[in-house]
């Protein structure tokens, strides 16, 4: 195992907690991964639809400054992780794009790494069992609704991350920390963080019933992946309240702290003081704090 | 020498066998075939690194054949072409008295030095015999281990191009003697499919094309029987290297369908069976 | 090369997957190049794998043999004693130094007419670019 | 009459020049292995012109292993006769005396009763370049046959080494003569003796035995059990016929495409099983030694009947290339001395 | 010296169109030995036979070439009518110019060309082909059936009317098939049972037929009229014979258990019929379930057995059956609800298959009818039915249309209006099909007077939300999309291909298509037999069929069975090995490859009776001329007659250039 971490734009900015959480993993489990010093932005969310050529060529930067450390590229954003493995179909064989790409880009580059997503590298590379052993602070009782959104399984034949229709590697993460996982249907909907500024009352409807159907189903907090959706989800989730007139209260934590937290790591260091939503109440009554 | 000339006495004396096929000196650094019917003849049988001759191929002929027993002196390697006659019904288990001589290794066709075909062999003591004479000989190759031809390396190498170039030179001196063919211990059939005519499959001249066709044919019908004896090439006239044809077959048997001829009677040449999961990655 | 040379590709199939695959791309209308010409066996066993140096010999450009796949044999196991065949020729062909890219073996079964046509216009768009097999032919001299 | 000679050099350059000329076949000895072999040349052959003997004879030269002798097309209108390529000139270099004695013999024989213009019009326009012999091995017995290490009988020149790298040019037919002055520039040198030049003479291969008694014996004694005893070990190829310098069995096949055809007279051989197979599957010489007593039978005495001499040089070619151990010298030989003590 | 002719068919201008057919017969004239040729606008027609028969009559002709379409379609017409008029059939050969040169074909100059080189290579071959003389065959008569199902069951019962016997393969312990699990039929919305089981008990009680259950066919050897069928009789641990069926066996059983028969919605025992009307109504024991196979406890069902029919240390049993024709009716079988997982992969027990349904509503179903829904039993307000669920789905599952779905959905609408008078149900559908008698006014009927209320649309997701079940769809007749909260979801699933079905089809040597179904002759005119002769398709086994259907390819079959069997001996063509005694060597290489063990050593013996040596023989009955046999022998002492090297040697040697 030797991977550049590909932390993305989100990480660096609106979402720092996953950026700090990550390198808190990296660190507690004495992974061989470090940040690639050239790393691009993806041009996410934007740029696809209006440069194919320079939104690929983003991309390919990226690629070549993993291949510069000779390191296989781990990703936290799915969308960055979705537009890295375009890139990297878009070398794997010869097309007019390919070569505009490369003229863009000013120079051959290969694609042969591996790209793969930090909880897939935990939960099979790293494996199961070895967390196991590291948990010291296990999350008994409390029920965790796996929230992975829309981007990380889809397309399948290109994100290769698990079952599209019901991925359990984030369920699998935390039960092996030793939550309650709570089964629900809403686990890849979409959240509508596209359209939150556009249009946020789509993206509200949509936040609601992932938020309603995860505490329906028994939640007490959710975890993610995504950035977007952390920020969807946590940073709405009052405005929601209002709205519906409902009281949801439900933590949504990316899976780097809920891990951290198991692992025994420092909550301000996990940085859980910086959610809207205060998941000290609950972490406190499940004696996790 | 002692052992094998009593033994041969013994079985001409008795009537065990109408014929003993062995090897007698030719020269000082040398030996050819000996047919043996009295015991006088049987005084000039010898064994020694020179005896080159697979006698294994003179039990195909139609007169030894008709003859009710037959002893023949055989080292492993030549034994192999016996399991294959065996397998293919061309001879009775019973009609042959194999007299095996372990043999750590045979001279090169020119005399000098080990033969290459030794290097390779897993039978240094004959594996399927009536007598063993001679001192045991370490093996030095385990029997399930690939045989691998060094000489093959060359010519792998070469591009297609220059395989084809190379073997037309070599190829436009065959003269057609079919030596190989009649040297050879599993080239027993009653008429060669080169002298059939309905259709004449193989032209006979010995043109370009008739070479062509004829060397392809001889290695294609020993393919997964060929048993690395090195007959063909030593008596070929006209130095062809054809154990290069017969190695690179023999080396795809053992890649494709784990198979070296002439270990056990029991089992199928590999062209006359198959297996459900046989590599196709050639067929699209 | 002549100008408007065209490759020659025998084609030997079996009765029962090829050439009814055949039939199907025929009565599906699907177009694909006519320069084969097949000659039916029973079944992909009766293949001998000496057609393919007459075919040479008689001035083809490419050989393609196509049976039943694995499994469908109409006569259940004709094509896995084929393969094993075609297997030990496509190496002795390897080794003299012929053109094996100008032997295709394929596996069409009789519901395939699409793929018989594909076939049939990779292998003759794939010679095409070949060439004639003007070493094999040279062959075909009569003096010495 | 002048003295010629010729270095090796310039021998190898007029061989290359003449092969370069596409009017003209040349044959000379080329290497392979450890073998040297009398193989059609062109321009870029690499000779080699130190050897012993060569593994063929000169034989393929003039009678080619296979030689079209009818062509045709079938037309529309009807069959029509196709062009045979033109019988060329050819030189051919490196022989011994034993290949060039069966000049004469191969020459009674095609032109007994059928003229076979093929063979013959090849013969007229063939020039035979002789080695005289410097070696010999057990298997020569030329000498027996009456022939000599330095025959001339059926060369046009016969070269005799005089010193590391030359000849001197004996000119022995008109056609010799005729090639020597067309190429004078070649044979210009003059070339001083040199001593310690091995010279074999015919006392160096001494005589075996006599032919005639060897005939004698084969007469009376077909049945005889020497046969099988001798050529039992024999395994029915054609090397010996094939390398033999005055085996001279052809076969006639046809092969035709459906538009075309042509008929070839191709070689064919005594030993070989199918030889004389009937179409009712009989076959009259059904097992090797049969065979082979044909072979040794036709030699040294049905040959004799028909052209008064022994058809065989005495080159040994046969024996050299049999990997079963027959070997030609000792059989007759063996004939030889069974004739003897039956003469007592 | 050959007389070939050569008759050129324009096939009206399927052939005419891309090949110039009279510069085709022009130019065939040229190739040596052809006497006659001519074009025609349908050589097939009668008068077109008529001039093939009357050259050659009147040339003499020793060998005819057809150049019109596939021998598949006509080679049989053509060589009845060589027959016909003197000439052997085997001397004459077809050029296939049709369906391998003018329909694949669009230039002119190619189709003439390829044409004439087509007719050049068959006149080659016809040259050399030698005279064949049929072989008649001896034929047992008696039949087998694979599939005890309704299709099963009528080619039996069709089979035994015409006097031949049959053996009825099933592999359940009970025939009866899928029929017997449904509740009401369309669009009679009969009931299953009442029809089918009058039909069981016929096929059991007939004389001729003999029921072998729990059985599957383990080997398939010889050929049409002559096969041998090896039957694997499955462990059933109670004697068939001995038990009556009493049923104390399975009352007292303990161990309860899924029923396979009730779709997992019911239970059944470890020792079991899967149904009451089952028939034999023998039971089974349950290996893996039975507490005696697997733990060695209990063993009540021997203890209180009267007959002392139970027998613990049962083994599989094989028995060997010749029979003349095969009927396969092996039916088919529904995907189930796990296969999807955007529509809840099986974790919601109120999302239920069809066939889950039929026992739902099925007065001798698990509720005896009570219609209860899987997860808490509440009687079901709101139902939604999903059509072409893993149907017409190239992307994802299949893609071809499942064809009773249609009219299923619009008869279990009905059945839950008439349960549920009051409930509101709902259908997904892409298009409705109802192509049968009676089946449009049937859906119609479902929709304007039952109610059920049809969405155009597919449906993304199913899940639950609280104690609903929520469907995610798109309705796109008014292009929205749509929720609907309900208290069951039916999803009608595709009929797949049965589990085994391949491994059987290549125990057979017959062809079935990428999605398992076996594959018929011919679509259209040879829809029930196989490309192997005797043996006979049927109902689901071949593609998605209604009952209707089923049945009358059932009949169909039946008929070919008994056409076939109606012969005491059978013809078989002259297409077999021969082998050359004079030039086998004995090495067996043919016998090692010849897949019908047709090929065996036979002495040869001199005239005082000793063994010389031993040679190959064919038994011309069991070759099926493969020809496999011919490359295997480096003599070439076998050849395959009709396929003899001289002859394809020919038709290479035909396209050597000019």
């Amino acid at each position: 195992m030797k991977y550049g971490y590909y932390p993305g734009c989100s990480a660096k900015s609106t979402a720092p907690e996953l950026d700090a959480t990550t390198l808190a993993l990296i660190d507690f489990l004495h992974l061989d991964i470090k940040e690639l010093k050239d790393w691009v932005c993806c041009g996410a969310s934007s740029m696809h639809s209006v440069d194919k050529v320079l939104h690929t060529a983003l991309s390919v930067m990226t690629l070549d400054a993993a291949n510069a450390e000779e390191r296989d590229i781990m990703v936290q954003c799915p969308a960055c992780l979705a537009h890295v493995l375009e890139a990297k179909e878009v070398l794997s064989k010869d097309s007019e794009l390919k070569s505009d790409v490369l003229e863009a880009v000013g120079k051959q580059v290969d694609a042969n790494m591996k790209i793969r997503h930090f909880s897939s590298i935990l939960h099979d590379e790293y494996g199961l069992d070895k967390i196991r052993e590291k948990v010291t602070n296990p999350l008994q009782s409390l029920s965790i609704a796996s929230y992975y959104g829309c981007l990380i399984v889809r397309p399948p034949e290109r994100m290769q991350y698990d079952d599209p229709e019901n991925p359990m590697v984030m369920d699998q993460l935390m039960s092996t920390c030793g939550a309650e996982i709570v089964q629900w249907p809403f686990k890849t909907k979409c959240c509508g963080a596209g359209t939150a500024i556009s249009d946020t009352d789509v993206s509200l409807d949509l936040t609601y019933e992932i938020l309603r159907m995860a505490k329906n189903n028994g939640a007490e907090c959710i975890c993610v992946l995504c950035p977007l959706c952390q920020n969807n989800l946590d940073l709405r989730q009052k405005k929601i309240e209002q709205r519906y007139g409902e009281k949801l209260n439900l933590p949504v934590l990316y899976y780097t702290q809920l891990l951290g937290l198991a692992f025994g790591l420092d909550p301000i260091m996990l940085q859980l003081n910086r959610l809207f939503v205060d998941p000290f109440p609950l972490l406190k009554r499940k004696g996790i704090l | 020498m002692q052992e094998l000339v009593k033994k041969a006495k013994e079985l001409i004396e008795s009537k065990e066998v109408d014929l003993l096929i062995g090897y007698q000196s030719d020269g000082e650094k040398g030996a050819k075939p000996l047919f043996v019917k009295n015991t006088q003849q049987a005084e000039k049988l010898i064994f020694n690194q020179y005896c080159l001759n697979n006698l294994v191929t003179y039990l195909k002929r139609p007169d030894v054949k008709a003859l009710k027993k037959v002893a023949v002196v055989a080292k492993g390697c030549d034994i192999r072409s016996f399991v294959m006659l065996l397998s293919e019904n061309q001879v009775s288990r019973d009609a042959i008295f194999i007299i095996g001589m372990t043999c750590d290794h045979v001279v090169s066709p020119d005399g000098t030095g080990e033969n290459e075909k030794c290097t390779t062999c897993k039978v240094h003591n004959p594996h399927l015999a009536d007598v063993v004479l001679g001192a045991p000989v370490p093996e030095k190759i385990a029997k399930d281990k690939p045989v691998h031809y060094a000489q093959l390396e060359k010519l792998n190498a070469m591009s297609q191009e220059e395989r084809w170039a190379f073997w037309q030179e070599e190829l436009s001196r065959c003269i057609r003697c079919y030596a190989c063919r009649q040297a050879c211990p599993l080239c027993y059939c009653e008429r060669c499919i080169v002298d059939f005519n309905t259709p004449q499959w193989i032209d006979t001249r010995s043109n370009p094309r008739g070479n062509f066709a004829w060397n392809i044919v001889r290695a294609l019908h020993l393919a997964g029987r060929c048993i690395n004896c090195g007959e063909c090439e030593r008596v070929c006239p006209a130095n062809i290297p054809l154990m290069l044809l017969n190695q690179s077959l023999q080396e795809e048997a053992q890649e494709k369908f784990a198979w070296e001829a002439g270990y056990d009677p029991e089992s199928q040449p590999p062209l006359t069976t198959f297996r459900k999961e046989d590599d196709e990655d050639f067929i699209r | 090369m002549s100008e408007n040379w065209e490759p020659k590709i025998i084609t030997f199939v079996c009765n029962w997957c090829t050439y009814a695959g055949a039939d199907l791309a025929g009565t599906s209308r699907f177009k694909y190049a006519s320069n084969i010409r097949i000659i039916k066996t029973p079944c992909s066993g009766r293949i001998d794998p000496m057609f393919i140096v007459s075919a040479f010999e008689k001035g083809a450009d490419a050989v393609l043999i196509s049976g039943c796949h694995p499994g469908d044999c109409h006569y259940n196991e004709g094509n896995y004693n084929a393969r094993r065949k075609f297997t030990m020729m496509k190496r002795l062909l390897d080794t003299l130094g012929v053109d094996t890219r100008r032997v295709v073996f394929a596996w069409c079964s009789a519901s395939e007419g699409i793929k018989f046509s594909r076939l049939v216009n990779e292998v003759t768009e794939s010679i095409k670019k070949l060439g004639p097999y003007t070493d094999y032919h040279s062959l075909n001299q009569e003096e010495r | 009459m002048a003295e010629y000679y010729i270095t090796q050099s310039k021998m190898t350059a007029l061989l290359k020049e003449l092969a370069s000329d596409s009017g003209m076949e040349v044959f000379g000895p080329v290497k392979k292995g450890n073998d040297v072999f009398i193989s059609k040349m062109d321009g870029k052959t690499e000779l080699c012109l130190d050897y012993f003997i060569s593994v063929n004879s000169i034989k393929e030269a003039i009678f080619p292993r296979f030689e079209p002798i009818l062509k045709y097309k079938l037309r529309s209108e009807g069959v029509e006769l196709a062009e045979l390529p033109p019988i060329k000139p050819l030189v051919v270099f490196g022989g011994h005396p034993c290949d060039a004695a069966s000049i004469p013999l191969m020459k009674d024989l095609f032109s007994w009763d059928y003229k076979d213009h093929f063979y013959l019009q090849r013969l007229e326009k063939v020039v035979i370049i002789t080695l005289a012999c410097v070696e010999k091995d057990e298997n020569c017995f030329c000498t027996s046959l009456g022939g000599s290490p330095h025959g001339e009988t059926g060369s046009d020149i016969l070269l005799e080494r005089v010193s590391k790298d030359g000849w001197q040019a004996k000119i022995v037919s008109e056609k010799g003569k005729k090639f020597i002055e067309t190429h004078l520039d070649f044979f210009r040198d003059t070339i001083t003796p040199e001593k310690g030049i091995p010279k074999l003479q015919d006392k160096d291969i001494p005589v075996m035995f006599q032919s005639d008694r060897v005939k004698k014996w084969i007469e009376k004694n077909f049945d005889h059990p020497l046969w099988e005893e001798v050529a039992s070990n024999c395994w029915s190829c054609a090397a010996c016929t094939y390398v033999c310098p005055t085996c001279h069995c052809f076969d006639i096949t046809d092969d035709a495409t459906m538009w075309e055809g042509v008929r070839t007279k191709n070689w064919d051989a005594c030993t070989l099983p199918f030889f004389t197979k009937h179409a009712s599957g009989h076959n009259p010489r059904s097992q090797s030694y049969e065979r082979y007593r044909q072979r040794i039978s036709h030699k040294y005495s049905y040959y004799i009947d028909l052209f008064n001499h022994v058809s065989c040089t005495g080159c040994g070619r046969c024996s050299r290339v049999c990997k079963a151990g027959v070997n030609i010298l000792d059989i007759v030989k063996r004939i030889d001395e069974e004739s003897k003590k039956g003469e007592k | 010296m050959a007389r070939i002719g050569v008759f050129v068919c324009w096939c009206g201008s399927n052939i005419a169109e891309t090949v110039e057919v009279s510069k085709v017969a022009e130019v065939s004239k040229s190739i040596p030995g052809v006497v006659y040729s001519v074009d025609y606008k349908y050589m097939c027609s009668d008068p077109g036979q008529e001039l093939v028969k009357n050259a050659i009559k009147e040339y003499k002709l020793t060998g005819v070439v057809v150049a019109s379409c596939s021998p598949r379609m006509h080679e049989k017409t053509f060589r009845k009518a060589a027959l016909e008029a003197g000439l052997n059939p085997y001397m004459l050969e077809m050029a296939n110019i049709r369906e391998q040169c003018s329909w694949v074909h669009n230039n002119m100059d190619e189709g003439t060309q390829k044409s004439i080189d087509l007719v050049r290579m068959m006149v080659e071959k016809v040259k050399r082909n030698k005279p064949l003389d049929d072989i008649s065959i001896p034929v047992t008569k008696k039949a087998m059936v694979i599939g005890g199902g309704v299709t099963g069951i009528q080619a039996a019962l069709d089979i035994a009317s015409g006097g031949i016997p049959v053996v009825l393969v099933e592999k359940e312990s009970s025939i009866g098939g899928k029929m017997s699990a449904l509740d009401e039929t369309f669009p009679t919305l009969d009931c299953s049972q009442c029809i089918l089981t009058p039909k069981m008990v016929e096929v059991a009680q007939h004389p001729l037929v003999q029921i072998i259950s729990y059985a599957e066919i383990e080997k398939l050897e010889g050929f049409v009229g002559n096969f041998k069928a090896t039957i694997r009789k499955k462990a059933r641990y109670v004697d068939v014979d001995a038990c009556t069926g009493c049923g104390t066996c399975w009352q007292k059983c303990p161990v309860k258990v899924d029923s396979e028969f009730e779709q997992g919605l019911g239970k059944r025992k470890a020792i079991f019929i899967p149904f009451p009307q089952a028939i034999p109504s023998r039971p089974r024991i349950d290996a893996e379930n039975c507490l005696k196979l697997t733990k060695d406890r209990c063993g009540i069902c021997e203890k209180v057995c009267p007959t002392k029919a139970i027998h613990y240390d049962d083994k599989d049993e094989f028995m060997e059956v010749e029979v003349g024709a095969i009927v396969v009716a092996t039916g088919y079988k529904i995907m189930p609800v796990s296969a999807f997982p955007e529509y809840g992969g099986g974790q919601y027990p109120d999302v239920v298959t069809s066939l889950q349904f039929e026992r739902m509503v099925c007065a001798s179903g698990p509720t005896l009818g009570d219609l209860k829904r899987p997860s808490d039993g509440k009687l079901p307000e709101t139902v939604v039915f999903v059509k072409c669920v893993g149907s017409r789905d190239p992307e994802h599952y299949h893609s071809y249309c499942s064809k009773i779905c249609c009219m299923y959905v619009a008869k279990q609408t009905m059945l839950y209006r008439h349960k549920v008078h009051h409930g509101n149900c709902y259908v997904f559908y892409i298009d409705v099909r109802s192509n049968g008698k009676n089946y449009e006014e049937f859906v119609r009927r479902a929709q304007e007077q039952e109610g059920a209320q049809y969405i155009r649309g597919r449906v993304s997701s199913i899940y639950k939300d609280g104690d609903d079940m929520v469907v995610e769809g798109a309705d796109t007749l008014t292009n929205s999309q749509i929720k609907v909260k309900c208290d069951l979801v039916v999803l009608a699933t595709a009929m797949e291909a049965p589990d085994g079905i391949k491994q059987l089809a290549q125990k057979l040597g017959i062809g079935y298509d990428q999605h398992g179904f076996l594959t018929e002759a011919h679509p259209k005119l040879r829809p029930v037999e196989t490309a192997t002769a005797g043996i006979f398709l049927a109902g689901c086994a071949l593609s998605p069929r209604d009952i209707p259907d089923s049945v009358s390819e059932g009949s169909a079959a039946a008929a070919k069975v008994l056409g076939l069997l109606s012969k005491d001996t059978l013809d078989k063509e002259g297409v077999v090995a021969i082998v050359n005694e004079l030039t086998c060597v004995g090495c067996q290489n043919c016998i090692r490859v010849c897949p019908y063990n047709a090929i065996e050593l036979k002495d040869i013996c001199n005239r005082q009776g000793e063994l010389q040596r031993q040679v190959a023989h064919v038994n011309p009955g069991l070759c099926t001329g493969c020809g496999t046999c011919t490359p295997s022998c480096p003599s070439r002492s076998i050849e395959l007659q009709g396929f003899r090297d001289t002859e394809l040697y020919a038709e290479i040697n035909a396209l050597a250039e000019l």
